[in-house]
Order: structure tokens, then C-alpha cells, then sequence
């Protein structure tokens, strides 16, 4: 059957055969780096112009519409605004620091690609510790915040940047504690095992209700490490006019933006893995026929659509509640989510040591 | 109380005070330096109460200067205008900022557009016109500013 | 702000919030002294559009300077009108006719609602949900729409003379109000749903910018934020004018003093507002919807005061007249100024995140703070 | 009872976001909501209001005449001196002088449309126009001259 893993072990094929395996490793990582580069492309437009259209629809608007049929290229015009428009720094800022922060945005959500299963066999990094290493180099991309809100030499973009690292350092803990209920049932870190171990059912189903609270706080503690309303104390547009990037402009802050949306389409990608069983079609139980019937459709679109649907969670979200405050934030943080997930993680375990899950 | 109690009340209490006929309220001439206490008794005496100053200016009359406050009580619910005429060249009248908070900003404003001054004001400093403001102040009479003001 | 400054002995700091910001809703400047989040002081810059209106007026003539009235509070144009207009009539003693004073009446109270509808969707932008912004902005213009047809104008409606209005109203007039009143009815419930109710929004609100009876009489603020505060200081219920001491409406009053407390008054005070239109919408009075005046107004010697309830609070005018075509001397009592500095005691001790629900909820508009 | 206390709490807080969330959802699912008016596209169906105070036109009929006699009631009744009435003195058939105006400026940019001049204007000679498109690149081409040119009073107007 024609699939994606068929394509890519043709090419390794026809590589090894032709040149030596040093040439081979190198041409394979240039192809994946494009591949990777391109991903990030087409996934900001389609992310930006999601959230336009999700936003226009519930604020009864109709959103963008001008630009190609029904709007579609706002984003291609939005992003060559962007490219043409002037890169500032402000003077007093710490100019080395200052135009290093966007990057290093940009390349914590490129390593965070590397460990997921796009779909079958489809993996750029089959690790072992996956999930470890997911939840390890997330918690890099608050130096990028910091950098960028420090080096401005703006107080807006400092307060930000402080409010963004006291978020995402205490909602780190949430989202590792919910990740690690699915850990614990599975037994596993390698996120290949753990699609594997959704094949008779998705965790959500499978798990019962602490599987489900395990859920909504990884869904949670996402959005708020990925900085989005309600959460997204740290770019406050009516409080801190744009937080930690007031300053930037032009292509340092499309960076920023893509960063962002990517990011957000990283951690709906764990969540879909973890808890919508990623590529792994819906299969029921031993209903033989509806499972086969499932497989027909490619695992690539399985998990793209899982993705988006909990993109789209996180869009509503974002449209509906107005924002914390900073206390409250914490609060929120340690006096519900933490004692909750402690308490929850101690359900599963018990539920995976007496065997009660389907 | 009604006007007229009131009046006798008041001209009980402030015997240098005068009252001025045909308007809405009681209108009472006062002397600038007998304000302060007087506002004390206004804003604290059982049966007045006076603790809504809800207008504060001032007019120019080319000869003087009137500052003119309203009060109004929100227990009683009656009104007073009190009024006092102030020296032109040398402007000054007590603050009443530590009696009725709101008066703060309303005396800063008249400071700047009439050129009054407050004594004991706690912060007496530009609050509309721009920082270094120099030359008159632009509610008096006489102020000209042949760039800005269009005369029709 | 030079660096020196920017920095104060104790390590606070200190921001400029404005001229340009997103939450001041135009151009107030305020200079705040954080210490962390925490804020320490707020000193209000004003002037920024300072236009000196009172000036303006003592060069116009009592129908001309109506019309600028109506660049001050711009949310509450008509009740502005309305106050000058009241003002100039009591002067002169002209007597209103009755269906001049109902349509009056019927316009404030329509625009009292266009007032706290924009507010409302402010209000919850300030606090980060940017969707009751577009929702309010949907009923918002079914009012504009009703006002267009009558007074010819959405905002600025100019549709107040001394001794009357300007124009009878429309003939689509009392059907559109009809529907706009149903539809309002169908609307409310989702503000509640999507706002009122919200844990988030409540959290933000309650216990927030805590103004003591006291304090709040003390500032001389009015409207909402008094009431707010438990004081009963609505002028149409106290001083009534025109038709307000026939009608039945209860004064919205709250005794929590906090952000929460003024965002339910406001929304009461819509739902007190549709009360008394629908009260009067059946029963317009027949006849002249203008007094006859002088082709040359003149007031008589003296001074004149008159204060409405403007959708912000206590909007008073004082005219100095020396019995000629033009006032002596005008003063405008905004609401806005005086609810403005009550901020800085409001705000000391709270986060940025609570000036901005304090600012939102105080409902500033700053042309009416400047004049 | 801290404990059924803390979980109300969290019961009535996630049921309040999730009636605010199914609110949002009805509008996300329900296009016919909808409000938008696509502006520069919808002129052929725009209605306007029928007192919509654009700007002040004086209104000319067929012969080029219109009612305006150049009493300066509108220039005096202004607030922001939008309006300039220049006369002139016309010969009438019997050999009399008649004043009548030779221009009838308009400061567009400066008007407030008030409507003062309107209801100043004994004779009816002006009116508010219903147009509201006013932008254009110079600020000059905000002052017009209402009546045209060649343009007579009307007859049996004083």
C-alpha cells in the first residue's frame, strides 16, 4: 500500500546506493531540515488564517475575505508585509540579545518537532524518552521570552516577560504531572509506544474519568504555556500594550508569531498523541469491521485531524474567556491544578496497578 | 430643611456672611480668608452636612476674580453656592482639598486657567496645560493666543 | 521619560500608561509607580484633548454652543444637549411642550443604553475577551440605526433647540424602538452567559478598586461609581427634570463599592432605561414637538445651573449670564473628571491587571475629562 | 467540608466557562448571525436615512434658479463660520437694485452639521444633502460654492 514510510525507505534506498552513507546521512538530514522548514511555513499560515476565521465567526464577523478566493491568501499577504517591513531596534536595548531571542523561539519549537509520530512509521526522531524530552525542551522556550523582554529595554516588555516566566515555570509542573498519567498506564516514554498502546482504544476512552481530568489539566497547563488567552499574561494587550514583544517588528516579530502557533500546534500534537491515541485510527474494542473500516483512512489525516480539533479547543478558549490576573494565575496553578493532578496521578497509578482500564 | 430654614441656619452661623437674592439656591458672599473654617463647619455641622462638592470655578470679572463652590449634601439633599471674591493681582484663597477630596483636582484646574492660587494646596502643579505653560491663563478675559483661537 | 527618572529610590518604577494605550480608551495619560506589579501611585496627565470648550462657548451664542456640548461626553451627546438645553429654558422660563419633553426623555434614555452597551464591550475588552465587543456593537447599531432616522445623525446627534427638539420623530420611530426592545430582551441573557456570569470576569471584578460611601462622596464622583458605593445619587430621582418624577424606575444601587458592583449597575440601569422606554414608547402626547422662541435668545442677568444624569453620572452646567446673546461664563461639571481622581486612591495596592479593570469600570471618556 | 466546598467551587466555575464557551459556539456554528456589511461593495443597496445630515446643498430646479435671496441668516445662525454669503447687487427688470448673492461658500471641513443654518434659512434655500463619501486629497476641495454658476434666484422668492 501506498504510504508515507513506503516513500521515505525508497529514497533511503535509493540514496545508500548511490552515494556513500556519510553523503547519506547528510542529504537526509537537509530533506527532513526542508521538510521541517516547509511544515513551519505552511503551518503558519494555515494556523494565522484558522484563527482569523474562528475569531470572525464568533465575534459574528466575516473575517478575511478579500485576498483570493474566500479570503484564503490574507496570510501570504500578511506574511510579505511582514518581510518587507522594517526590523527596528530600539536604541539602548541589548542589541546582541535582542535579535537573538526570536531565533531561539523559533528553534525550541523546531527541536520540539523532532519526537513526534506524524503518522505511521513517520517519526523524524524515534526516541525513547520522547515524552522527556518534549516536556524538557519546552521549558527552554521561556528564555526566549525572558531575552527578548529584558534585552528591549522597554518596562512593558520586562513585566511581560516576567509574568510569562513565573507562568510557564509553575505550569510546567501541571502539564508534566498530567502527562505522566498517561506514563504511567502506558509504562512507557517513547511516544511511539504509547500510539501503540491506543490501539484497541484511545486513552480518553480507556482511561476513565481520571484519564479525562488528566486531560483537561494538560489542556489547561497547555494553553497556558503557550502564552494564548486566557493565559496570555505575558503579551496583555490591554494591560502591557503587546508584553514581551512591544518592541519588535518586521520579520523578528513574525518569528515570534510563528513561534507561537507553532508551539500551539506542538502541544495539541502531545495531547492528540497521548490522549487521542496520535495517527492511531478511532478503533472500538473487537468490533473487527468498524476498526478495518477505520484504517482506510490514512493515519496522517487521523492525526491531523486530532490536532486541530484540540487547536480549535484552544481558539475557542482564546475567543470566549477574558484574561487572569497574575495572582489568580498562580493561584489557578497552585492551589487547584497542582493539588488536583497530584491527587489524580495517584488514582491512575492505582487504576494501572489493578489492571481497572479497558 | 428648605431654603429658607436653611438660610437662617446659615446666617446664624456665619454672621459676616451675605446672601444674594433670585437665584435656584442660597447664594452666600463670603470674605476669601474666613473659607477654611467656614468649610470646616459647612461640611461637619449635624444639620448641614455639606459633603458633596460637586462644582468648583471661578469667573473672571475683569476687576476681580469670583471663585464659586456648589455644595450639596447627600444626606439632606440641598444645595448652597458659596462665593468669593478674590484680588486679581494677588489671588489666593485657602485649599479646601483636606475637606473634600474631589477639590484636588478641580482647584489644580482653576489654578491653571485662572491663575489662582491655593494655599496649602498638597499638590499645586499644571493638570491640563502642558508642562512650562508660560504666559496668562487661558480662561481669564483678557488672554489672547492670536495663533490658536479663531475669532469668528 | 529620561532614565533618571524612570526609577525611584525605593526600586519602584515607573510607567507611562498613555497617551497611547490600549486601555485608556483615548488619549489619558497616566503616570503610575509600580513596585513589581503592584502600583504604588497613578498621577492622571490630562489635557491631551483639551480643547477648551468652555471658552469656546463664551464666544457663541445660547442655540450655537449647544452643539459643542455634544464633542465633550460623545457617548452621551444628546444628554449633554439636553442639559444646556434645560439650562437655557430655565433662564429664559420657556415652557417645553409636553411631547417635545416625552421624545426628549425617550433619546436619553436611548442613548443612556448606546452608552453602557459600548462600555460594556469595552469593559470586557479591557479585561482581554475581545468577543462582547462585537456583540455589543450589534445592538449598539440597531440604536445608531434608530437615531439616524430621527435626529440624521448616529453620534453626534444635534437634535436639541432650546424650547424643543429639532425635528418630530420619524414615523418608523416608535415601531423600530418596539423591536429594538425585543431584541435587547433576547440579547441581555447572553451578555450574562458570555460575561456577567464568567468565573474569570467575576474573579477580575469582585474586590477590586474598593471605593468606601465616603471616600466615593469625598471625591465628588457621580453616577455609577457613587452608587456603586451605596449612595442613592441618581438626578433623576432627586432633582427630577422634565417628565423623570412621573415615571416609575428604580435607582440601581450596590453597597459592594467594588469594579463588580458599578459593572451591575450599569447593566440594572439598561434594563431601568428599556422600562422607561417602554413606558413611554405607547404613549407619546400629541402636539408640538417645539416651544416658540425668539429668533435671538437672551438670558437674563444671573447665574443658572443645571445638572442631568448623563450615562456616566452628575453632568452640570453653570452659565454666567450678563443678559446678552452670549454666556459670560461657562463651566461644564464632567462627570469623568471627578470619578477620574478617585483613581489613584482606588488603585494604590492593586495589580496593573486591576487598574485596567478599574479604569474599564469607572467608564472614562476622556474628551468629557479634557473639555 | 473544605473539601465539598473546593469542589463546588471548581463545579460552579467550569459550569460558568462552559455556558460562556456554548455562547460562543452558537455563533460559531450559526453563519445567519452574521453582521458584517461589506461596505465599498454594498452602495447600489445602501439605505441611507432620509434626515441623514451629510452636508448642505442648495437645491436648484430646472432653469438653474434656486431660493436663496442672501439674507445671511445661515452665515449668522453658524457656530464655526462654515458658511460665507458674498452678494451682489442685481439690476431687476424695472431698473431697481436687488441684492442677491454671488457666491454661497461652504467650508465642508469645517461644518458640524448642526442644522442651524437649516432651520435659520427663511426662505428654504438650503437643505442636507444625504452623501456622506466627503474624502478627497486636498483640504481646498472641502470648500465649495453652493450655488451654480449662472444661477438666478427663483421668482416670487423674497
Amino acid at each position: 500500500m501506498w504510504s508515507l514510510s513506503n516513500i521515505a525507505s525508497g529514497i533511503h534506498e535509493w540514496l545508500s546506493k548511490t552515494f556513500p552513507s556519510t553523503v547519506v546521512t547528510v542529504v537526509e538530514m537537509v530533506i527532513v531540515g526542508v521538510c521541517v522548514i516547509s511544515l513551519f511555513a505552511i503551518l503558519g499560515l494555515v494556523l494565522v488564517m484558522m484563527e482569523r476565521k474562528v475569531s470572525a465567526w464568533i465575534q459574528i464577523r466575516l473575517g478575511p475575505n478579500r485576498v483570493g478566493p474566500k479570503g484564503m491568501f490574507q496570510s501570504m499577504a500578511d506574511t510579505v508585509k511582514l518581510l518587507v517591513k522594517e526590523g527596528m531596534t530600539p536604541t539602548g536595548a541589548d542589541k546582541f540579545l535582542f535579535n537573538l531571542a526570536p531565533y531561539i523561539a523559533i528553534i525550541v519549537s523546531m527541536l520540539l518537532m523532532a519526537p513526534i509520530a506524524f503518522a505511521k512509521d513517520l517519526t523524524m526522531w524515534n526516541l525513547n524518552i520522547g515524552v522527556l524530552y518534549v516536556s524538557a525542551i519546552s521549558s527552554v522556550s521561556v528564555i526566549s521570552i525572558l531575552m527578548a523582554g529584558w534585552a528591549s529595554n522597554n518596562k512593558y516588555s520586562l513585566l511581560g516577560a516576567m509574568r510569562s516566566g513565573a507562568q510557564i515555570v509553575s505550569y510546567e509542573l501541571s502539564a508534566g504531572l498530567s502527562i505522566l498519567c498517561i506514563v504511567v498506564l502506558v509504562g512507557s516514554l517513547n511516544l511511539n509506544d504509547i500510539i501503540a498502546s491506543q490501539s484497541n482504544g484511545w486513552w480518553i476512552f480507556k482511561g476513565h474519568i481520571p484519564v479525562f481530568i488528566a486531560f483537561i489539566i494538560f489542556l489547561i497547563a497547555a494553553t497556558a504555556e503557550t502564552n494564548r488567552a486566557p493565559f496570555d499574561l505575558a503579551e496583555a494587550e490591554s494591560e502591557l500594550t503587546a508584553g514581551f514583544h512591544t518592541e519588535y517588528s518586521g520579520m523578528k516579530f513574525a518569528l515570534f508569531f510563528l513561534a507561537e502557533y507553532v508551539n500551539v500546534f506542538i502541544v495539541c500534537a502531545i495531547g492528540a498523541t497521548l490522549f487521542f491515541g496520535g495517527w492511531m485510527p478511532l478503533h472500538i474494542g473487537h468490533w473487527e469491521a468498524f476498526n478495518h473500516i477505520m484504517d482506510f483512512i490514512p493515519s496522517s489525516l487521523w492525526f491531523f485531524g486530532k490536532i486541530f480539533f484540540l487547536i480549535f479547543l484552544i481558539m475557542w478558549f482564546r475567543w470566549t474567556f477574558p484574561r487572569l490576573r497574575i495572582d489568580q494565575l498562580l493561584n489557578l496553578e497552585w492551589k487547584y491544578l497542582l493539588p488536583i493532578s497530584m491527587f489524580n496521578l495517584l488514582l491512575v497509578t492505582a487504576m494501572a496497578i489493578l489492571g481497572w482500564y479497558f | 430643611m428648605g431654603n429658607d430654614e436653611l438660610k437662617i441656619k446659615l446666617a446664624e452661623l456665619f454672621p459676616k456672611a451675605t446672601f444674594e437674592e433670585g437665584a435656584e439656591w442660597i447664594q452666600m458672599q463670603i470674605e476669601p480668608s474666613d473659607w477654611l473654617p467656614m468649610a470646616q463647619t459647612l461640611r461637619q455641622d449635624a444639620s448641614l452636612q455639606f459633603d458633596y462638592l460637586f462644582c468648583l470655578t471661578c469667573v473672571d470679572w475683569k476687576t476681580h476674580l469670583t471663585m464659586v463652590y456648589h455644595l450639596s449634601s447627600t444626606i439632606f439633599r440641598h444645595n448652597i453656592v458659596i462665593k468669593s471674591k478674590l484680588n486679581r493681582s494677588k489671588a489666593e484663597i485657602e485649599s479646601v482639598s483636606s475637606i473634600w477630596r474631589t477639590a484636588e483636582f478641580h482647584e489644580r484646574e482653576v489654578y491653571e486657567m485662572f491663575g489662582v492660587h491655593f494655599l496649602h494646596h498638597p499638590d499645586l502643579r499644571l493638570l491640563i496645560l502642558p508642562d512650562g505653560w508660560e504666559g496668562k491663563n487661558p480662561l481669564l478675559k483678557d488672554f489672547e493666543d492670536p495663533i490658536n483661537m479663531i475669532k469668528l | 521619560m529620561v532614565e533618571e527618572l524612570s526609577r525611584t529610590e525605593e526600586g519602584n518604577i515607573i510607567i507611562n500608561v498613555g497617551p497611547q494605550h490600549p486601555a485608556t480608551h483615548g488619549v489619558l495619560h497616566l503616570v503610575i509607580t509600580l513596585h513589581g506589579e503592584t502600583i504604588q501611585k497613578v498621577e492622571p496627565h490630562l489635557g491631551y484633548i483639551h480643547r477648551s470648550i468652555e471658552k469656546m462657548c463664551e464666544s457663541l451664542t445660547y442655540r450655537q454652543f449647544i452643539y459643542v456640548t455634544s464633542r465633550m461626553d460623545y457617548l452621551s451627546s444628546h444628554i449633554n444637549n439636553h442639559a444646556c438645553a434645560l439650562c437655557v429654558e430655565k433662564g429664559m422660563q420657556i415652557e417645553v411642550p409636553e411631547r417635545a419633553q416625552v421624545i426628549r426623555v425617550l433619546m436619553d434614555e436611548l442613548t443612556r443604553i448606546a452608552s453602557h452597551e459600548l462600555w460594556w464591550g469595552a469593559m470586557a475588552m479591557d479585561l482581554g475577551a475581545f468577543t462582547p465587543f462585537f456583540h455589543a456593537f450589534r445592538e449598539r447599531e440597531v440604536i445608531n440605526e434608530i437615531m439616524e432616522d430621527t435626529c440624521g445623525a448616529r453620534l453626534t446627534m444635534n437634535y436639541i433647540l432650546p424650547g424643543g427638539v429639532l425635528e418630530d420623530l420619524h414615523p418608523s420611530f416608535q415601531k423600530k424602538v418596539k423591536d429594538f426592545i425585543v431584541l435587547y430582551k433576547r440579547k441581555i441573557a447572553e451578555y450574562d452567559e458570555m460575561v456577567t456570569g464568567n468565573i474569570i470576569f467575576q474573579n477580575r471584578m469582585k474586590n477590586v478598586g474598593v471605593l468606601s460611601a465616603a471616600d466615593a462622596i469625598s471625591f465628588g464622583c457621580s453616577g455609577p461609581t457613587l452608587r456603586g458605593s451605596g449612595v442613592s445619587c441618581d438626578v433623576r430621582k432627586i432633582y427630577p427634570y422634565e417628565i423623570y418624577n412621573k415615571l416609575e424606575f428604580n435607582e440601581a444601587l450596590e453597597t459592594a463599592g467594588d469594579s463588580f458592583a458599578r459593572y451591575m449597575i450599569r447593566i440594572r440601569e439598561m434594563n431601568e432605561s428599556i422600562r422607561i422606554i417602554e413606558q413611554l414608547i405607547d404613549n407619546i402626547p400629541e402636539g408640538e414637538f417645539q416651544a416658540k422662541t425668539k429668533a435671538v435668545l437672551k438670558l437674563p442677568k444671573g447665574e443658572f445651573y443645571q445638572r442631568v444624569e448623563t450615562a456616566r453620572g452628575e453632568f452640570g452646567i453653570y452659565i454666567v449670564s450678563e443678559g446678552g446673546t452670549t454666556p459670560y461664563r461657562i463651566k461644564f461639571r464632567s462627570p469623568g473628571f471627578s470619578n477620574l481622581s478617585a483613581l489613584d486612591h482606588m488603585a494604590r495596592g492593586g495589580k496593573i491587571g486591576d487598574l485596567v479593570a478599574m479604569m474599564g469600570s469607572l467608564d472614562l471618556v476622556i474628551p468629557d475629562i479634557d473639555r | 467540608m473544605f473539601i465539598i466546598n473546593y469542589i463546588k467551587e471548581i463545579y460552579s466555575g467550569l459550569k460558568s466557562l462552559v455556558v460562556g464557551l456554548r455562547r460562543t459556539l452558537f455563533y460559531f456554528t450559526h453563519h445567519k448571525e452574521i453582521i458584517t456589511e461589506q461596505y465599498p461593495d454594498n452602495r447600489a443597496t445602501l439605505n441611507l436615512a432620509q434626515r441623514f445630515k451629510g452636508e448642505v446643498v442648495m437645491p436648484h430646479d430646472e432653469n438653474n434658479e434656486h431660493r436663496c435671496t442672501g439674507c445671511t441668516a445661515c452665515e449668522l445662525a453658524c457656530p464655526n463660520g462654515t458658511i460665507k454669503v458674498i452678494t451682489k447687487f442685481d439690476l431687476t427688470p424695472e431698473g431697481k437694485k436687488k441684492k442677491a448673492i454671488d457666491k454661497l461658500v461652504y467650508h465642508l471641513e469645517l461644518c458640524t452639521m448642526c442644522n442651524l443654518c437649516i432651520t435659520a434659512c427663511p426662505s428654504d434655500a438650503i437643505k442636507m444633502a444625504q452623501t456622506f463619501e466627503h474624502s478627497v486629497y486636498d483640504r481646498s476641495q472641502l470648500t465649495k460654492v453652493l450655488n451654480f454658476e449662472g444661477s438666478k434666484i427663483m421668482d416670487g422668492v423674497e
